[in-house]
């Protein structure tokens, strides 16, 4: 059936979540009958709401919004709204409006589920939470890495931790290499180095290999869940990676969309969606879902329901009752 | 040829770039569905405002014989003042100064004021220093966009105060404010570089600084002021961007700098200085946005829109670029 | 016997390691026209350069007009009413006739006290000053990257002709310029004379030099080689002294340059 | 001053950018704690390769005249062409040919072709259409990373075989293979600049066009061919890239642009043309890559750090640019 | 009779409106020297850009050497044997005295295949070339930038006597001149076409028309207003066909250009 057309706003393609976004929202609401369209904003918050102020202009039967930046959006949610069309969020909470559905894992979170895996590594590894972390950024002016950071400290805070803190200009992986490179010479006795997202790891990686480290000698955790991320847990360089649950997220919007392009009521309450256990919840800025990310490691890397492993679900998408 | 058609002709070429975007527009508007309605124009008209002033200030630099690759940064510095000092939330300080009708005035002279003291800075280093403008606009572009990060701590101010914000909503015969602002701009710059002393200068110090040297003109005052104006005019919007954004973020405005260079030169400014009229780089801002807005309403493959907007700016420099040729052929 | 309008005296400048001037002494009077004349590379155009303000002396001074002045730039040379036409010349090829001759100096008209262009007057006193020279230039509305040389350096001359100013300096105006147009530009410098105006003309074609001028002053090698009036001297004279001999010898002599003892003759 | 003394003078201007580079050093080593010692030396060498193969084809494009803005986009291209071809995960295909010693030149030749195309095209707009570079090149740097978003779908390839990683890994008195590549290149292209015709031509054409058309020099070939070589170089760093990475990602490279240019100007290379040469260069990208290296190890707070590289950066730019007055002064 | 070395026929050139060349025809031989004169704004540079392959003609046909050629860049005219000498200099600023004087022609050595350049052997030919025609300059590592006027053209000067060729066109060559350099210049003129080479020179100096050319080819207006033996005439009759009558007369006239009588005269 063919129930009308979904705008996507995807906020950049250079990072593979939200490559892999695009791929399951699309396949998603197409089970639940809509079209998507995906715009992209290049990480650009201007060209977003250019492309917002477009959008409304063609009365699409929903938007979904995964926002360049969390709040600079809210004039354009609200005129979208305010022209009848309903706006879901992805990813990105936006708490400054309303919004008719807002699908998050949670940055923040996913900060503390880092901390809680880093502090277990240090355990094993040392006896106790104690030791140097070099922490690497992504772009200091985004606001994503800052929540995973501020997540992450505000963990560690009070244990027995150094933390070294560089930011990965502009997310570029050769950044993250050279500041490893550099950090593993200006502090040889580096514990952990955790990284805000797999492709950083990679360089990461890269560099301890050329400084000579063999996989494991320093501990690696990264955030997102990326294939790539998966794959140097296989190849034993990196212990944990924290994944954002991508298919759940998105599924969590699909199910929902003919409630919210109807404009009926969402019933808080917990759902299970793709075998997570996902919560609803009202809050000021409207109905949220939650859903647990995890830390993956090599006892269950292989696991399908990471979207690291690139296994879209094989059972279509069916709306809640 | 006749005098007559050779000057019809002439008359077509000079204006060759509102032909382009006529033309643009007719197959945009025939070709892709829901492009022909007052919205899409309207909204083509306000997207073009922040890159339209932008490109305003850049396009006097060029002319005088040098460039400003700053003025993304300065425009994003300005707006992240505004946002700062009169957003009330996220970093905002929700600053508030009585009625007002003082408000926009006094954020407006804020953020020109951030863009004055940037375009200072550049024109200090090319002008008295003598270093290249590209190369201290490039810094300054860097540096500039760091400051941003730095005030903000990378985080976003929301909520501009609504006495400001109202530049934003309300519209005259449904056209935004904003983009009456950048139209009043482009009408008031057009007239000083065509019938003022200092727009006849700055073009002569874009053909030859030697010459204006020589002739007693303050060549360096000129170009500093240019510097200076460009800086200005980028402040002012990164003030309209931060109406339009109801705040401010850390990389509000990025990648603007591209559509102003390509805005100025389909407009038919020359970036070796010298040549170039202000309303037809308004063509120009206008051309390229209705591509962006064609982009977002054709349904392309997301991961190729880049590529696209990048050969279809091309093609229409290009086009601007064949209007020489022609001209030589056929006069 | 009054003051000279500029005097100057023991000028010299250097480029690098390079020593273009090695010490000038000359003076010129109001209303009389001087000819500097030299071979190539004596320094005349950076004595030029040095009265007009565009350059500074390494050492040396400058009375202008009753006072000891020290430009810094040309616009304060042109305020004291010094007129430079340069060597290579000095037009914005991108802009038309009528812009580069009101260069710096157009014509405005203030409204609500911002001052706007007067296109119309300023092209009809243009068209005036250029057919009353006898230039012809197919419309002052070209852009000046249009014209041959010779237009290009008809313009400039035209130009200090019509703003006129106390002393004109004139480096090779006629270098690219027809035979008809040199004959009226040389009429024109004897005319501007006769106003009171002091004039420096650097040449090369010794019968402009005597046709011209009252007195001629021969740099070679940097400094003076010679100060006569032109009554009292011949072509002949004139062009040994700007080769330091007979034509035939120089030009293999480079290496002995600074030994050549330099003639000084005083008026 | 005595002759003797003034070619001493000379000789240590010519080689400021040198002396700048020894001093930066020695006041990082003593001021800043665990920057002396021979592993940042040869940190600073390894990340010094990238930009330093990019600089070189910036620089002859540069003192041709002209200037190529797409090289960082052109070796992310080229990373991910490597990238995809020869890495097993990710995107990667995997591909395997046969024994590893023809592994390392057949993905160098793809590489290397991939900058030639792009190099092509940016010269076939400049030359044969008679578009300004800076336009061109700003178009490529959009289209061509747009293009590495379509040809990766924005995912990343990783594990390149090991046969061509051995690049990155391997040692030669304790410095990277990497880093020797790009010194070898900085000594070929140097001497092809300076003692070869090609070089000289270049040299000329960037003085002046039109004299080398008219003394029938093929300018316009000799400008493609530039071009080309930036293209190839460009191509060169984003395999060197690729190699340091072990594969690619869609944002690998950027910023690097920034870096290309400050070094090439602080290189002492005029971006007006003709003048320059290409040790000075090397110098350029080694003074950079020593002020990250000590902004790394300095542990500032993070959202400060792209202010003082820009300002850094400026300040370098600065002494090559007071170079110039000192000469005029003491000469 | 043997065929002309170059053969123009019926040349014609517009820029836009302006109709700089209405139809030229003239003919220079091997080893003659001819003068081509005219007023600023004639054609000549014009003329001579045609020929030497910068310009395409709007019309008209060119034989050069026995054969119709359309040359369409200054490197086939070139390598054809054509050597100019343009009015606007053309050197690159931005290298040294030797590069110029090589410019396109360097010396290489071949080391394995690729050329190297060979500067000590490039120094000495240009080195003796400036000494032999006595131009004195600084340094010939010195950047032309910081020659005087008269130098750079002297290097131009040089070159085309030291390369030599078919036919030589100079466009002006001793505007900046000193006196010593220019009788040089005449001098090497002369053997130049000795050797058996064409030469078509262009001056507004009359003197050096009459001391140097064989012929002598007037240009008003784009259209020959004169082709005559210089023994069979005068410099005042050239005049004459310059200004299209005597020397008052022109200058106001520039609306009625297109009416003027224009004197056609065969040899
Ligand atoms: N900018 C400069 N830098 C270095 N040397 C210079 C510079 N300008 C001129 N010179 C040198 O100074 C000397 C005098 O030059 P100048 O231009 O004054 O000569 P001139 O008498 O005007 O010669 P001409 O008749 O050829 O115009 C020459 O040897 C020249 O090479
Ligand atoms: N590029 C051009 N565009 C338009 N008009 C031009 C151009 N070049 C020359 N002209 C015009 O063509 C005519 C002839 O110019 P040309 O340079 O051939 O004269 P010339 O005889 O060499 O004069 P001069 O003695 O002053 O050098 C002039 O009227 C000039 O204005
Ligand atoms: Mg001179
Ligand atoms: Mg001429």
């Amino acid at each position: 059936q063919d129930k009308g057309t979904v705008y996507y706003m995807v906020p950049t393609l250079l990072d593979e979540f939200q490559t892999t976004s695009v791929d399951a929202i699309e396949s998603f609401f197409k089970d639940v009958g809509y079209e998507v369209v995906t715009l992209n904003a290049d990480n650009k918050t201007d060209v977003q709401q250019s492309q917002m102020a477009d959008t409304i202009l063609l009365k699409p039967a929903a938007i979904v919004l995964a926002a360049v930046d969390f709040n600079a959006l809210t004039p354009s949610i609200e005129e979208a709204r305010a022209a009848g069309i309903p706006v879901m969020q992805f990813d990105r909470q936006i708490t400054s409006t309303v919004s008719d559905l807002t699908s998050v894992a949670g940055t923040i979170e996913i900060g503390h589920v880092a901390a809680d895996e880093i502090k277990r590594l240090l355990t094993e590894k040392k006896g106790a939470v104690s030791g140097k972390i070099l922490q690497v950024l992504g772009d200091p002016g985004d606001p994503y890495t800052l929540d995973i950071q501020k997540g992450f400290e505000e963990m560690m805070d009070g244990t027995d931790v150094e933390i070294i803190t560089h930011p990965a200009m502009q997310w570029e992986a050769s950044n993250a290499g050279s500041i490893v490179a550099d950090e593993l010479l200006a502090t040889p006795d580096i514990d952990l180095i955790f990284v805000h997202a797999a492709h950083l790891a990679v360089a990461a990686v890269a560099s301890l290999e050329a400084a000579g480290k063999q996989p494991g000698d320093v501990m690696l955790v990264s955030s997102n869940g990326a294939p790539v991320g998966l794959d140097l847990i296989r190849q034993g360089w990196e212990q944990v990676e924290v994944e954002q649950p991508l298919f759940a997220q998105a599924a969590a919007l699909a199910m929902f969309a003919d409630k919210v392009v109807n404009g009926e009521e969402i019933a808080p309450g917990t759902y299970d969606v793709l075998g997570l256990e996902s919560v609803v919840t009202i809050e000021d800025w409207g109905p949220n879902i939650k859903i647990p990310g995890a830390a993956i490691t090599a006892g269950n890397v292989d696991d399908s329901r990471f979207w690291g492993n690139l296994q879209a679900p094989s059972d279509p998408i069916s709306p809640v009752e | 040829m006749t005098p007559a058609r050779r000057r019809t002709f002439e008359f077509l070429l000079d204006n060759l770039v509102w032909l382009m975007l006529i033309t643009v527009l007719v197959i945009f508007s025939l070709t892709i569905p829901h492009y022909f309605q007052f919205g899409i124009f309207a909204n083509i008209l306000e997207q073009s405002t922040y890159v339209g002033v932008m490109a305003i200030g850049l396009a006097i630099v060029i002319i005088a014989g040098h460039l400003d690759l700053s003025v993304e940064s300065t425009a994003a510095l300005a707006a992240m003042v505004t946002g700062l000092l009169f957003a009330s939330s996220g970093i905002g300080l929700g600053l508030s100064l009585g009625p007002p009708i003082v408000m926009i005035p006094v954020s407006m002279a804020i953020a020109v004021a951030v863009g004055v003291v940037i375009g200072f800075i550049n024109g200090f280093f090319v002008i008295k220093v003598g270093m290249s403008a590209f190369i201290v606009t490039l810094a300054s572009f860097i540096w500039v966009r760091g400051l941003v990060v730095a005030i903000s701590g990378g985080r976003s101010a929301q909520s501009l105060d609504s006495a400001i914000r109202i530049i934003g909503v309300e519209r005259i015969f449904g056209i935004p404010l904003l983009a009456w602002i950048s139209m009043l701009c482009f009408v008031v710059f057009s007239f000083i570089m065509a019938k003022t002393p200092f727009g006849r200068y700055v073009t002569l110090v874009g053909g030859n600084e030697t010459a204006t040297y020589r002739a007693g003109i303050a060549a360096p005052k000129i170009l500093w002021s240019s510097f200076i104006l460009a800086g200005a005019l980028a402040g002012l919007a990164g003030w309209l961007l931060a109406i339009r954004t109801s705040g401010a973020t850390a990389n509000l405005g990025t990648g603007m700098l591209f559509n102003a260079f390509a805005a100025v030169v389909i407009g038919g400014v020359s970036l070796k200085g010298g040549i170039g009229k202000l309303p037809g780089v308004y063509a120009g801002v206008l051309l390229i946005y209705s591509i962006h807005t064609a982009i977002n309403l054709m349904r392309l493959p997301a991961h190729w829109t880049q590529v696209i907007l990048g050969l279809l700016v091309l093609a229409a420099v290009l086009l601007d670029t064949l209007k020489l040729r022609l001209r030589e052929k056929l006069l | 016997m009054t003051e000279p309008l500029l005097s100057l005296s023991a000028i010299t400048r250097n480029y690098g390691a390079v020593q273009a001037l090695r010490g000038i002494d000359m003076d010129v009077r109001a209303g009389e026209v001087v000819a500097l004349l030299g071979d190539n590379g004596a320094g005349k155009s950076t004595l030029v350069k040095i009265i007009s303000g565009g350059l500074k002396p390494t050492s040396g001074s400058i009375r202008f007009d009753g006072q000891e002045r020290h430009f810094t730039d040309p616009s304060e040379a042109k305020a004291a009413g010094i007129e430079t036409v340069y060597q290579d010349l000095s037009l914005c090829l991108n802009v038309d006739v009528v812009a580069n001759f009101f260069m710096g100096r157009e014509i405005t008209r203030k409204v609500c006290g911002i001052p706007i262009l007067q296109e119309k007057e300023m092209e009809r006193v243009t068209g005036k000053a250029i057919s009353d020279a006898g230039t012809r230039i197919p419309s002052l509305r070209t852009n000046v990257e249009h014209l041959s040389g010779g237009q290009r350096q008809a313009i400039e001359l035209n130009r200090f002709v019509h703003f006129g100013g106390k002393l004109v300096l004139l480096d090779e105006p006629f270098a690219a310029l027809g035979v008809e147009q040199t004959a009226r530009g040389l009429k024109m410098i004897r005319d501007v004379a006769a106003r009171g105006v002091g004039v420096i003309v650097i040449t090369h074609i010794m019968a402009q030099a005597f046709q011209v001028a009252d007195r001629i002053v021969v740099i070679r090698h940097g400094r003076v080689a010679g100060d006569i009036e032109t009554a009292k001297t011949t072509p002949d004279h004139a062009v040994e002294l700007i080769t330091g001999g007979t034509l035939s010898l120089a030009g293999r002599d480079t290496a002995k340059l600074d030994h050549i003892p330099v003639q000084q003759e005083e008026d």
